[in-house]
């Protein structure tokens, strides 16, 4: 037992040292499949190739660093333990997207010991814009935070994750009806909003 | 759902990825615990395979520890123990602290006390008896059945 | 008042319910708690029953896997300056000393953490912990200085009164309480700059069991020294522990030590203790403790993982898929029909099944069918098709499926209460939103129609503290989905192989008085029975389980691990406290609530009725 | 004779001053120590029984003694069910034992009808040993602390 935490350790601090740049020419789903067979460096490579896109998605919800960093620690314990017999049924994103969600509200919940995910998420939002406090962008997240929890995820997901419409609605479980009733209202509040206007005032190439 | 729906402004989607997208700073010694975690983990899923010879290499060690425990010699015993007799222990109506202190004493020098001090059943007379003497003495009442 | 109280109740079930759960049939992974699969090690209290399957996108913490660990003390406590309450900053334990006796299933934990005020004023820092479920406080001191004091138990508004007295009067003071929600917190009040003390909590747990296998957890939050005794009372394969830092030793057959010096801060994930016990088939463990009055208690598991054991055994199950149209934003009826087709899927050929669905009104059932292929299909062609909001005239048909045991009121018309027959057999009720309303018929319904029901339960949403409530009531426990197919199947095939039934207890001339749970005694792979037991006479040195095993009678011979094991006695009034509460949830009267309060009195236990004070009235903190 | 007068009028003036803080000291916490008298002989062990007079009372902590040798919190019974009531113990087996009078333990008070450092508190002596567990003649005291 000892030799194989050692083991673990040692290999760990291998693919640590590795830069984070994944020049692992393999997809996700081929990764995937090496970790099934008992590839741990292709775990190492799944790591690095989603550690930052993790941490920046979990900051949103725990708007602190080490939170962050926790959730993404439990995230991918929680996805190494779903090994042997993982198989994506979407693209990874869309699969991990709630995971790290989960591990994060977790976490906060935990640390701050508030139940309800909604005043977690509120909180998360309003936190965003103390960084630029008197910018437009300290408008914008207040805008932002006053929009309903589920039409603010769907934008952000859209316009700051990249993902498509449908993969809003696999990751979050709705139809892709509720995805864009959602995604319009949200942005029909924000361009109605003066504090924000400006941003549509130059027309959209 | 307009066309409009699905595009933004870029000044406005660059302040919210601004805003929603921090970048948390990396940090290789974290890196390191988490793979680390992350691959203990992974080895749980496999850990019937491995564990198998493990368990057999670890109850051949538990076999010679237990070979080399019998073999110890027991505690030498000093001179005090005739001054001190343990006895048996009193009625339950008339146990108190001296009846817990005699117990520990007692074991401190050594001493062998008789199993009616098994105050637990466990075949052991030990510390853990001690305790279970001193909170019964300290009952205010007895029994904690409501 | 009245709320409040109900609220505390339903803690107490609550807390009860996730005491029922433990780590699934893969060690569950502490990460993303709402994702995990689980299984429960047992059902509990008196009564049926309930089996609930959870698909919690956003589950309370109280309910996550975190809490069927061992314990987060976290680092990041509250801390409130005075004069300025809001002002917020973080206070961390400094040092860790853990100590761990392990006796069989039973573990008696002594964690010790200093905390030092290394901020400019006098601070009141509250910072929560979970403990693992199924277990309970033994005891609280305070050590400052050379000074050790130590708290004592009293009912829960006492405490608190005295404690902000305190506080508020400038004495250092400590009040441990259990919270509604089922975490546990501790409040440290006027803790002097500069000044620091030692918080040293003792609990009893049962352990998870998985796999043959026994596990103890507990996960540093900081530098930390842990040191376990592991007295198995019988033979021990082997033992492990995953942290690297851990070391492990086996000093005889059936017993081990651990000792860990995790010298880092922070980022530890948890030390996992497990032992594998040697031998395979049914394992069977008891664990006795003397009372003050010549009694004792009696800790009894059970578990038999070996799949050899429990050959798949024909089923009758019930469908109860909601059709309410998502108004939340986890609820999703796609998702429902998405397990419901995986559950029908995993049928075969000498399987019933009906599928009703149900909205917040009406239900429409489809007739109890034989699970041949055609059938199947035709029921997942029309699951395919259900819409939300079934029309009216579906009304007819729910209330001739529900036959004899039609609600007597639109408020009660829930899934829950649909009974179907009163033959023994599966129904899994597929369901997006609770019913406040009907709760109290719930349990009554569950308790006293259920029979020998099997009943799983799978929230489309976010809605399980209601839920594990009512499985607790129903002597059940909470367990999660995960992914439809996958899990759907597992449970099927879970729910199917029962590897010991109908287990009975020779107690060996013991008078036993009082056992948790006493009915449905039954042994799952991956779900280990447990029972708690009060004996009026001395606890048994030796007892014989009888039950079947794959149709055969089977005796099982075990020998008391007898051990100074704080706490059983806590164990079992915990599960006293639950099954009171489950009588008051279904109507009983005030009375219980005393009751209640008494039985966590009369075992110095912290519990939603009562908490540990500490005050220090010779030392008073100088005005901030 | 209005000197007089002055002299009264201050007198009372600074009696009210006087008093004044006083009446606002009250406080329902309180403590009280508890001594052993073992004389010559080196106290090894004690059980004693404590009463407050005061039903209302409510003993909140317990806490160890000066000597090393009772440090320590004692064992007392968890349950605690009456509250103004505990039996409180503990025994030593440390080679340097206290002689004389020695404080073995302190309980912590609360009571908010009056202040328990005014409380009566009654103790009865149920056990005392030497280092060889031998009972001893020993006599137990409490007192009443004073307010921090």
């Amino acid at each position: 037992m000892q030799r194989a935490a050692a083991a673990s350790l040692s290999l760990a601090a291998r693919y640590a040292c590795r830069v984070a740049s994944d020049d692992d020419p393999r997809s996700d789903a081929q990764l995937i499949a090496a970790i099934n067979a008992g590839d741990e460096a292709a775990f190492a490579v799944l790591y690095h190739r989603y550690r930052d896109w993790s941490a920046g998605l979990a900051m949103r919800f725990t708007a602190n660093h080490a939170d962050a960093l926790d959730a993404v620690q439990d995230a991918f314990i929680y996805l190494a333990g779903k090994f042997p017999g993982f198989g994506l049924t979407s693209k990874f994103t869309t699969f991990f997207y709630v995971v790290i969600k989960s591990t994060a509200l977790a976490i906060v919940r935990k640390r701050r010991r508030i139940i309800n995910d909604d005043m977690v998420l509120a909180q998360a939002a309003a936190e965003a814009g103390k960084a630029f406090a008197g910018s437009p962008r300290a408008e914008l997240a207040a805008v932002m935070a006053a929009l309903p929890e589920m039409q603010r995820e769907v934008v952000l997901m859209r316009f700051v994750d990249g993902f498509a419409l449908e993969e809003i609605g696999q990751a979050l479980a709705i139809p892709l009806g509720t995805v864009k009733s959602r995604l319009h209202n949200a942005l029909a509040a924000l361009r109605a909003n003066p504090k924000v206007r400006q941003y549509f005032q130059q027309p959209v190439e | 759902m307009s066309q409009r729906d699905d595009d933004l402004p870029d000044d406005l989607q660059n302040d919210l990825s601004a805003l929603y997208r921090q970048a948390v700073p990396g940090d290789a010694r974290r890196d390191q615990q988490i793979l680390h975690q992350s691959l203990m983990r992974l080895r749980w899923g496999h850990r019937r395979r491995w564990l198998l010879g493990a368990g057999g290499a670890m109850a051949a060690a538990a076999a010679v520890v237990l070979i080399v425990l019998l073999h110890k010699p027991p505690m030498a015993a000093t001179p005090q123990f005739a001054l001190f007799a343990l006895g048996n222990p009193p009625p339950q109506g008339q146990v108190d602290i001296l009846t817990a202190f005699r117990l520990s004493k007692a074991l401190k020098l050594g001493q062998h006390p008789s199993p009616a001090w098994d105050r637990i059943g466990d075949g052991v007379i030990d510390q853990r008896d001690v305790d279970a003497w001193a909170k019964l003495a300290v009952r205010i009442d007895a029994g904690a059945t409501p | 008042m009245l709320s409040i109280v109900k609220q505390v109740i339903v803690a107490v079930a609550l807390a009860m319910a996730v005491g029922c759960s433990v780590s699934g049939p893969r060690y569950a992974p502490e990460g993303p708690s709402s994702m995990s699969t689980m299984r429960a090690n047992s059902s509990t209290a008196a009564g049926e029953e309930l089996w609930i399957v959870a698909k919690p996108p956003s589950l309370p913490s109280t309910m996550g896997a975190d809490m069927t660990r061992s314990p987060y003390w976290c680092g990041g406590g509250v801390v409130r300056y005075e004069p300025d309450p809001q002002m917020v900053t973080a206070i961390k334990p400094q040092h860790t000393d853990v100590t761990v006796q392990i006796a069989g299933f039973i573990a008696v934990s002594t964690v010790s953490q200093t905390f030092v005020n290394n901020t400019p004023a006098t601070i009141n820092s509250d910072y929560g912990f979970g403990l693992p479920t199924d277990s309970a406080i033994t005891d609280f001191t305070v050590t400052i200085g050379q000074r050790h004091i130590r708290g004592i138990v009293r009912q829960r508004e006492d405490a608190e009164r005295i404690y902000q007295s305190a506080r508020l009067s400038g004495l250092a003071a400590e009040l441990l309480q259990e919270r509604p929600n089922g975490a546990f917190d501790v409040q440290l009040g006027n803790l002097e700059p500069g000044k620091g003390l030692d918080v040293q909590i003792a609990y009893t747990q049962t352990l998870q069991c998985s796999d043959g296998s026994l596990y103890y957890r507990y996960w540093p939050t900081g530098p930390t020294t842990l040191a376990a005794h592991i007295e198995a009372g019988q033979p021990i394969d082997y033992v492990q522990a995953d942290m690297d830092d851990a070391v492990v030793r086996q000093p005889t057959p059936n017993s081990a030590d651990v000792a860990l010096n995790a010298k880092e801060a922070g980022n530890f994930k948890g030390l996992t203790i497990s032992y594998h016990l040697a031998g395979n088939g049914p394992h069977a463990m008891c664990v006795t403790q003397p009372d003050t009055s010549g009694g004792g208690y009696a800790a009894i598991m059970v578990m038999d993982d070996d799949p050899a054991h429990a050959p798949r055994m024909p089923m009758r199950l019930t469908l109860l898929v909601d059709m309410w149209d998502e108004t939340y934003v986890y609820s999703k009826y796609a998702n429902t029909k998405a397990i419901a087709k995986a559950l029908l899927h995993g049928l075969d050929e000498r399987d019933q099944f009906q599928v009703i669905f149900t909205s917040q009104e009406l239900s429409q059932a489809l007739p109890q069918q034989q699970a041949k292929a055609d059938l199947v299909a035709a029921a997942l062609t029309r699951i395919d098709k259900a819409k939300p909001e079934p029309s009216p005239d579906a009304l007819a048909d729910y209330l001739q499926a529900i036959g004899d045991h039609a609600p007597t009121d639109s408020q009660a018309m829930i899934p829950w209460l649909v009974v179907v027959s009163s033959e023994p057999h599966n129904m899994l009720s597929l369901t997006m939103q609770p019913q406040h309303g009907a709760f109290a018929e719930a349990v009554t319904n569950v308790r006293e129609r259920l029979g020998g029901y099997r009943f799983a339960y799978v929230p489309i949403g976010s809605h399980s503290l209601e839920l594990a409530c009512l499985a607790r009531c129903a002597g059940g426990f909470m367990s999660k989905l995960d992914e439809p197919t996958k899990d759907a199947d597992d449970l099927l095939g879970f729910m199917a192989r029962p590897t010991v039934t109908q287990i009975s207890v020779d107690w060996n001339s013991a008078q036993v008085d009082d056992v948790f749970p006493s009915r449905n005694l039954d042994v799952f792979p991956e779900r280990p029975l447990v029972l708690m037991a009060h004996c009026k006479s001395a606890p048994p040195a030796s007892i014989v389980l009888n039950g079947y095993a794959n149709g055969k009678a089977v005796s099982i011979p075990v020998t008391a691990i007898a051990a100074d094991a704080p706490g059983i006695d806590r164990l079992w009034a915990r599960r006293k406290m639950a099954d009171l509460a489950a009588q008051y949830v279904a109507g009983g009267d005030d009375a219980l609530l005393k009751q209640m309060t008494q039985v966590a009195m009369d075992h110095g236990m912290v519990s939603p009725f009562t908490s540990i004070l500490l005050v220090d009235a010779a030392q008073r903190a100088p005005a901030p | 004779m209005n000197i007089a007068r002055t002299f009264i009028f201050a007198g009372l003036l600074l009696g009210l001053i006087a008093a004044g803080p006083a009446a606002s000291e009250f406080s329902p916490f309180g403590y009280a120590e508890v001594y052993i008298d073992a004389g010559p002989a080196g106290l090894a062990a004690y059980q004693v029984e404590i009463t407050a007079a005061d039903p209302a009372a409510q003993i909140v902590s317990i806490e160890g003694g000066e000597h090393p040798a009772f440090n320590p919190a004692p064992y007392y019974d968890p349950a605690a069910r009456d509250h103004n009531r505990i039996i409180i113990a503990a025994f030593s087996i440390a080679d340097v034992l206290p002689h004389g009078r020695t404080r073995v333990a302190r309980i912590h008070v609360y009571d908010d009808k009056q202040s328990p450092g005014k409380l009566h508190y009654t103790i009865r002596l149920m056990a005392a040993g030497d280092a060889n567990a031998q009972r001893i003649d020993a006599t137990a005291s409490i007192q009443p602390g004073e307010q921090p």
